[in-house]
């Protein structure tokens, strides 16, 4: 009967793993980087350009990724309406907005040198934007309602109707560059990866969906500790109180005071 | 080393391009462990109110506030 | 004889347990008075029996069959009165009760229209469009809408909000007529309807203490340290 | 059956007593459509290549713009409560509502398109296929909006919301619209992305209503 219950079994799943996680975060990142900043080879096209790939591309895998996990937990609230699953995707959307962003940023900086342009319609580049537009539409209607639940049910629904159009969306994007775009401008998949680009690619890729994963775990923390001080807020414990409890609570007005001024 | 961060000419790209990612990941952690011991403490401190306060139901006309 | 149960219900609203572990039980001709303090969960309640609203926990049944397997049968037996009359301003009052009628496939609908309004005593009005009835008529076009079609449960929420002392007695005939016909109605009142020896059920019985429930269920606490083991310690 | 033709009366006789809404909607779509020739200069070629674009992305601002009165008045007087609860399939009278507001909005819309076509000097042999194309993709935006003006129900500052929601949702419209209208005008034939259009139309109509119920009864709990 209580739903309060069963995040108790998140935590106990994720609080062993949450050291492990972020120290994997922590290496797979420090590798990826020195890999991506001193061991790896000069694009014979792009020169030292090449090593913004390391983020742009990971950092393109990571918005998709999140936005296919937003997905899956809005197809899992509309199923087995585990609150939960609403969470996670309410706790995703942040992460995979600064993600798209970033890959964009990273996308517009590679663009400059290369083609004398900080932004190309470019099909990938445009379907990141819409992604960006899609993510953005997300946090505003979850945080848009009074009730938490209701904007965090609302949003999966948002997300699953999303997740469809996604493919529809890359399609016909594609389709319209195809035809406005002139064959010679270079594509972002212009060089071809090399092997030893392949390595550092590999490990930013592995090393920011461990960052997503430990970002994932707190914030869904934060979720569940925010719904546990609302529902005490409104369990009226502080309507009728006698003498003593009043006493109680003003030990926690300064407590939370002395905290706060640490 | 200054060759190293000049990156044959691309330098502010490419540091540019980093740092802002690093900006961006770092800042959004740090966020979130923020508020994640902000709503701690005061979740700790609603959690000892609670356990003050035994079930006992006497009626007290509300405490202005 | 039908028959409608609820069976240890719990609501959620919001993040907010409203009641639980209510049950009731009513035959063909019963009527039900829900009481309680406001936010007790009367419309909440009403709503859960009509399936707006899914319980967190318990079943509603039907003659034995849970009514969330067959929504549109649930749907076709019960006439449902919320707290809103739906009385749209351009429309006059005949087309407003049409729509109803035509969406519950009423046969002889304009007849039935015609009864409905005199039972209500509004039936020179029925040209008149929504935006100049003042709230008690609105209130009476709600009711008149209740009874258009055939149905078997009435779920009336403060049905008698607005109108005056006469308009209550009406009212109270309705449901009197509604029940003698083997119809099953549940409602929520503050003013005393006059309804012979309906069951109560009290609301506020079933309410959870949210500090005692909160105590017992503090599973999360692997948050952080738990006052209540540190104080054991 | 007899419950979808009763929304759609219903809804159009609100409609057309409430007057107002599909001349607003069709007002919107010319004056924004007139403020490109002031941002762009009045050169006849130059508005002859944009005209195309121009009229489609009026016209989803103009579809969109109506899209929160579509569930909101009912959902404020309790009207919409009642739908649910009525013993028809709540998708059925979705799509009723949403026929409706594509006959008072979509369908003036295409009335007005040709018109502003030719005050964008848009070349002749490319009205058909503008029309053909309109035909298809306004009830597609219709269709699609529903899911955002259900979703945003109880929502604060909706109207701007969902055009937030929505918006993106509309491209691939946009550009199979506006791409047919440019292949009619370039001489070759616009069936490629007309029968795409269709295939949007299609998909929409079969998934949308399902998800437009469910959030019209999520704003119900």
């Amino acid at each position: 009967m209580h739903r309060f219950a069963k995040p108790s079994v998140f935590l106990k799943l994720t609080d062993p793993l949450l050291p492990w996680l972020a120290g994997a975060t922590a290496i797979l990142i420090a590798t990826g980087l020195y890999f991506a900043l001193f061991a790896s080879p000069l694009d014979y096209q792009q020169g030292d350009t090449v090593r913004i790939m390391y983020l742009h591309v990971p950092a393109a895998w990571m918005g998709l990724f999140c936005y296919v996990g937003m997905a899956i937990c809005g197809a899992m609230s509309l199923i087995w309406k585990h609150p939960l699953a609403d969470i996670c995707a309410r706790a995703t959307a942040p992460i995979g907005a600064t993600f798209t962003a970033l890959c964009l940023i990273t996308g517009s900086l590679w663009g400059e040198p290369m083609w004398g342009t900080w932004w190309v319609w470019d099909a990938r580049l445009t379907s990141m934007l819409i992604l960006l537009f899609l993510y953005l539409g997300y946090i505003a209607l979850v945080n848009a309602f009074d009730d938490p639940e209701r904007g965090s049910k609302a949003g999966s629904a948002l997300a699953l109707v999303g997740a469809i159009n996604v493919p529809i969306v890359k399609f016909s994007v594609d389709w319209w560059n195809t035809l406005h775009q002139p064959a010679s401008i270079v594509r972002m998949d212009g060089p071809s990866v090399d092997p030893s680009m392949q390595l550092p690619l590999a490990l930013m890729i592995l090393g920011f969906t461990c960052y997503y994963f430990v970002l994932l775990i707190l914030r869904v923390r934060l979720e569940l500790n925010e719904r546990r001080i609302r529902a005490l807020q409104l369990s009226g414990m502080f309507d009728e109180r006698s003498d003593q409890e009043a006493e109680k609570a003003n030990s926690y007005d300064a407590g939370h005071n002395a905290e706060a001024s640490q | 080393m200054s060759e190293f961060f000049s990156m044959g000419g691309y330098g502010s790209y490419i540091w540019g391009s980093y740092a802002i990612t690093a900006i961006a990941m770092i800042a959004l952690l740090l966020a979130t462990l923020r508020s994640l011991r902000n709503s701690r403490i005061e979740r700790d401190q609603l959690e000892t109110v609670l356990q003050a306060r035994r079930p006992r139901r006497t009626k007290k006309a509300p405490k202005a506030s | 004889m039908a028959n409608f149960s609820g069976s240890d219900l719990t609501c959620l609203r919001g993040e907010r347990l409203v009641f639980g572990g209510v049950s009731f039980a009513a035959q063909s001709g019963d009527a039900i008075m829900l009481r309680g303090r406001n936010g007790a969960g009367k419309s909440s309640l009403l709503r859960v029996m009509a399936g707006l609203l899914s319980p967190r926990s318990g079943q509603i049944c039907w003659d034995d069959e849970n009514i969330a397997d067959d929504r549109i049968a649930h749907q076709a037996r019960l006439q449902y009165l919320g707290h809103q009359d739906a009385v749209k301003p351009v429309l006059s009052v005949r087309d407003n009760l049409r729509l109803w009628g035509q969406l519950r496939g009423v046969k002889n609908l304009e007849q039935e229209i015609d009864t409905a309004l005199d039972v209500l005593d509004i039936h020179h009005l029925s040209r008149v469009s929504g935006r100049y009835l003042s709230s008690g008529q609105k209130r009476r076009t709600a009711l008149a809408r209740i009874l258009i079609g055939q149905s078997d449960l009435w779920l009336l929420d403060e049905p008698t909000v607005g109108l005056d002392r006469e308009s209550c007695g009406e009212v109270s005939r309705m449901i009197a007529d509604f029940r003698s016909s083997g119809g099953i109605v549940i409602y929520s009142t503050h003013i005393d309807l006059e309804v012979d020896n309906p069951v109560i059920l009290d609301l506020d019985k079933f309410a959870i203490p949210m500090v005692e429930w909160l105590m017992e269920h503090s599973e999360f606490d692997d948050l952080g340290p738990d006052p209540a083991q540190e104080a054991a310690q | 059956m007899n419950g979808f033709l009763a929304i759609l009366q219903r809804d159009l006789r609100l409609a057309l007593r409430q007057g107002a809404d599909s001349v607003m909607v069709v007002a919107f779509f010319i004056v924004t459509t007139t403020l490109f020739p002031f941002g762009v200069g009045p050169e006849a070629n130059i508005l002859a290549r944009i005209a195309s674009g121009v009229i489609w992305v009026s016209a989803l601002l103009a579809a969109m713009l109506s899209l929160e009165r579509v569930f909101q008045t009912d959902y404020e007087d309790g009207t919409l409560e009642l739908l649910t609860l009525s013993p028809v399939s709540l998708e059925l009278l979705v799509l009723g509502k949403v026929l409706a507001h594509w006959l008072t909005t979509g369908l003036p819309l295409i009335i007005a398109a040709p018109l502003m076509a030719v005050m964008l000097n848009m070349d002749q042999n490319g009205f058909v296929t503008l029309m053909i194309a309109m035909l298809l993709g306004t009830p597609a935006l219709s269709l699609i909006g529903a899911i955002g003006a259900a979703l945003i129900l109880g929502a604060r500052r909706g109207g701007v919301l969902v055009s937030l929601l929505v918006l993106p949702l509309y491209i691939p419209v946009l550009i199979f619209g506006a791409g047919a209208v440019e292949a009619a005008l370039l001489g070759i034939s616009a069936t490629a992305q007309l029968q795409i259009m269709g295939a949007i139309l299609l998909i929409t109509l079969a998934a949308t209503p399902f998800a437009t119920a469910h959030a019209v009864r999520q704003a119900m709990e």
